[in-house]
């Protein structure tokens, strides 16, 4: 059996170690074809803020090789109306949901870490990481929202700095560590506009490799979780074969389904 | 949506873009008009976004797409495609064109690229036996879409920038006449195109009725599910995701 | 005229904004097929140290969509046999020549700066500085070099960094930054092997454009030079557009030489 | 080196993989066996390291690689290339193998995959009067060269490692009866191979003298002129780049 969070009370079991990502199946809601909850170890929702967000103005993607930069500008319609739309649908789910907090007004996320301890539905927080953010104040901010909530608690570093911020995440609480938030680019999306965004697909694979194997090397007391362009049944293998209990898929559910389908059934398969 | 393996059973290559029949019939089952697939454009993970594509006609198991001659290089390995392969597509994606049942002269409105995608609502139409006018703008006529492409029973109306076909200039001159004819109207163009039309039936009917015209939005897709948030656009009354609400939108609702 | 120093009284006047990056052609002596110094505008050396490196064990090569990871080690053959090994052949480039100082042992790149003055063939020096540099250690190392020479000094920075270091390195002397070394990760290499190295070829554009747009927005009074997968004219044009007085081209040189020729002849082509 | 543009004259498709006939004038012209040509693996910027092959046979004008039946989409971009398309190649890189002027007997060892690096060199040494004998060793009898790509006046030895042609087993069985014939020996192999070829010199001449035995390193390339410095390896008493010294060195240089 595979814990994300051993260390913490209420645990967080995964049947396979294969788990969707932030947003990729939206807050849970949008299933490509083909693809149930239950057919993943685990469900992370897009990063919600306590108000509700416009997010970015369009274009919002551009294609780079092998992948993407999106930006969203953490689109969403706030925590309580997150709330109140999913909270049916999700108890339907059948696999552990978590709940990814954006960071937001200083205060916010241990506010909502704490109303959380409510919802029966939720197995666990996932705190996103900016990359420029400061050591103390990511240590303080974990350790606010460890001390309201007994929820296991997964932080989702930067993978430019994550071995820097490792070590202060766990010692703050961290239960489990993503590895990691692919690296920010500019690239002209259509139209020309020049877009900043995040790096998504498969070129961002030796982005997390390089954090999951420094991180690794650190061997601390946390689960780690590999994320960003993982696709393929090697990806998975090298990842896990690095150090990882569990990756997070994303993009390729939107991409290829089948292939995601494939891939979630991952040690179920006589050969592997 | 579904996602399935499409055979290419014929290949048109016409003035540089190409179009590719496919037989994908749990897909051409569910498609209707005005409601995209999305179509891996390539043999492995690059390029890794799909491209989007409104089928020019959809019948039985069969549906076709156009593939335009641009740079992309996605098209270009997809106008390269031959018959026996087969395409990787998910769809269809969001809500297409409704013809209600009392609509008894519908007009199409296409601008540029965008006519192609009204081709299959053509279709339909003429099929349930309502009055269609197509009418289009391009830049010139070789660019214009053919009219052996069009079903007979379709009046089509031409305007060209450069006058090399139909009216010279842009088909805001044939509106009044146009407008004065339908008792519905679908358009694919964009925003620009459709700010134009939205002002033309204002000046008609005095008001732009819910009900009256509706509009493909112009966008392409990367999840088509809703999960990306990429196609979030500010239509309807909020900022929506126009691969759930739309594509197609009552023209009131994106003006 | 282009001048990437024109605050400083040696000047280093360009006749294009595209130079060859470090090591594109070895220590300018590897031309590939077609290509000759004088087509570009300078001409930089592989990173020298001031003894002889081995450089790193093979691979030293990984294949990326659009791309590579590339690690050498800073393999050369230490400082006084480049010189003498290259001066003759260096009178005869052409163009400035720019020699990159590698990082080594406190003071040796001071003390090869030193030695610099007294070589007549060389018009520039460039200094790479690595993506974990502290901020107080850059600025010192800087202002070492220039205390000990008048030549124009070009900082190299990481792109992922590249804004939060640059303010600091022209007031510590620098007159050009280049923008910027493409972010390291890790892949596999063929046979398996984990490769760490830093990414080149297209794929590093995103990070580059990244750097400078950053970068440009802090209006330093320093030159800047867009380095890190350059190919086309688009991009040519895109970082001149964002503010770079040149660019840097590498890889592209191998690659594609005609590509590389045709680049080079910016601005006498009547069609740009 | 030069770049040039190929055009494929001639494609053959044989147990999976193929061999692509390219005309190209100024490259064949330059080129000897055991010195390879980069090529460029797709249409665009991706993939974009160049593949590295080492021709079969250079004639005249023509020259000949083959593309093997691997999972590398670069080769497989250029399995999929037909006549008539050309293809971008640089070449050559650094120095081949040269048969001395006293050569008499020359005996070509090759391992896997790279004995087929060796076949430009058969033609050319046969050509020149030299009695050649090409040993093989290859895992079993459909992986090997086949009799008829080589010239009749070749002797062909063939060691496969399931036993379905030839002597059963690695070619060290050979090498005492192969090396006692010949005057001079030309390898192409993994590393090691070499030692093991090495080691059989010495056990039969006593000592591995320079000028005896010449050895392909077994290398890819990239810039292939010296400037990228990945194929740098401890060869002929330093850290060499293989494509300045090599990739044919002697083989007492890289044992
Ligand atoms: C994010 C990502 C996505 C990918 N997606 C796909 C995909 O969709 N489909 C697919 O088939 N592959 C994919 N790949 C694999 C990748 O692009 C290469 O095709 C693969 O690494 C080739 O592996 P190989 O071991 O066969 O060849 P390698 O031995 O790694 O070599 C590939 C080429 O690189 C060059 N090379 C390697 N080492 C050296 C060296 N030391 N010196 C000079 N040249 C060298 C050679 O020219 C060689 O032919 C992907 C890789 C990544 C990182
Ligand atoms: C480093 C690098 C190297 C490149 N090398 C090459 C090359 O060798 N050859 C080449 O032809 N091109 C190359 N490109 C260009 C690139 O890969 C894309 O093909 C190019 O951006 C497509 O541009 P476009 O403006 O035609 O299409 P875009 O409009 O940018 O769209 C491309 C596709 O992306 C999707 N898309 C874009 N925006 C959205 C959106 N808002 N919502 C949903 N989907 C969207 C669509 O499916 C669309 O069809 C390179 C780019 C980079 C960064
Ligand atoms: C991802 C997402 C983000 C949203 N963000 C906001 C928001 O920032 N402010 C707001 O008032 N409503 C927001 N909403 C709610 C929508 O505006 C609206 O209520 C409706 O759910 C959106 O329609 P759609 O599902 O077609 O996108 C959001 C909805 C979603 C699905
Ligand atoms: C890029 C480069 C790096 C070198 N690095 C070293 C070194 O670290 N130590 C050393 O003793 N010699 C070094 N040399 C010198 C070589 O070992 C040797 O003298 C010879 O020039 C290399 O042969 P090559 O040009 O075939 O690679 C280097 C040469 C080059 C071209
Ligand atoms: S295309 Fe992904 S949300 Fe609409
Ligand atoms: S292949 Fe670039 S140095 Fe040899």
């Amino acid at each position: 059996m595979l814990d994300l969070a051993p260390n913490n009370k209420r645990g967080l079991v995964l049947h396979s170690p294969i788990m969707v990502g932030s947003g990729g199946a939206g807050n849970g809601d949008c299933w490509p074809s083909g693809l149930t909850p239950d057919m993943f170890a685990a469900v992370v929702t897009h990063p919600v803020t306590l108000r509700p967000r416009r997010g970015s103005e369009p274009p919002r993607l551009a294609e780079l090789p092998a992948g993407f930069l999106l930006n969203t500008g953490d689109h969403n319609p706030g925590f309580r109306r997150l709330l109140d739309q999913h909270r049916t649908q999700w108890r339907r789910l059948g696999v552990p949901l978590i709940i990814s907090l954006a960071e937001g007004a200083p205060g916010d996320r241990a506010w909502m870490a704490e109303r959380l301890e409510e919802e029966p539905v939720v197995a666990g927080i996932e705190l996103p990481v900016r990359e420029d953010v400061n050591l103390g104040e990511l240590s303080a901010a974990i350790a606010a929202v460890r001390r309201v909530t007994t929820l296991p608690l997964l932080v989702k570093l930067p993978s430019t700095r994550a071995a820097h911020l490792a070590k202060a995440c766990v010692v703050a609480g961290a239960d489990a560590l993503v590895i990691g938030g692919p690296p920010p680019a500019v690239y002209p999306a259509s139209g020309q506009a020049l877009l900043e965004g995040v790096l998504g697909g498969p070129i961002a694979l030796p982005f997390t490799l390089r954090a999951l194997e420094k991180v690794a090397a650190l061997a601390l007391d946390a689960a780690l979780i590999a994320s960003g362009g993982i696709q393929r049944r090697q990806d998975v293998a090298l990842c896990l074969n690095m150090g990882a209990t569990a990756v997070q898929v994303r993009s390729l559910l939107w991409t290829d389904p089948a292939a995601a389908r494939a891939l979630a059934q991952w040690g179920q398969d006589p050969i592997e | 949506m579904i996602q399935t393996k499409a055979h290419v059973v014929k290949r048109e290559s016409e003035r540089g873009h190409v179009i590719l029949t496919l037989k994908a019939a749990a897909l051409a089952m569910r498609l209707g008009p005005g409601q995209p697939i999305l179509v891996r454009p390539g043999p492995g993970l690059d390029p890794y976004l799909p491209r989007t594509f409104h089928p020019l006609s959809i019948q039985d198991d069969l549906l076709s797409i156009r593939i335009p001659p641009d740079a992309d290089r996605g098209h270009a390995w997809l106008r390269a495609r031959s018959v026996g392969e087969t395409l990787d597509c998910l769809g269809p994606v969001g809500r297409g064109f409704r013809i209600a049942a009392q609509a008894r002269r519908l007009l199409c409105l296409g601008e540029g690229e965008w006519a192609w995608t009204l081709l299959s609502l053509v279709e339909k139409a003429v099929a349930q036996g309502v009055a269609v006018t197509l009418a289009v703008e391009a830049t010139s006529a070789t660019r214009a879409i053919p009219a052996q492409r069009l079903p007979l029973a379709v009046e089509y109306r031409l305007a060209t920038v450069d006058g090399s076909r139909g009216r010279r200039g842009r088909i805001s001159t044939l509106l009044p006449e146009l407008l004065s004819w339908a008792d519905a109207v679908a358009a694919a163009g964009t925003m620009a195109f459709y700010q134009t039309l939205a002002a033309a039936i204002e000046e008609q009917r005095l008001l732009l009725r819910h009900g009256y015209a509706q509009a493909l939005y112009p966008s392409t897709f990367f999840c088509g599910v809703g999960a990306c948030q990429t196609c979030a656009r500010d239509v309807a009354g909020g900022r929506r995701r126009v691969c759930l609400r739309g594509p197609v939108f009552d023209l009131a609702d994106i003006v």
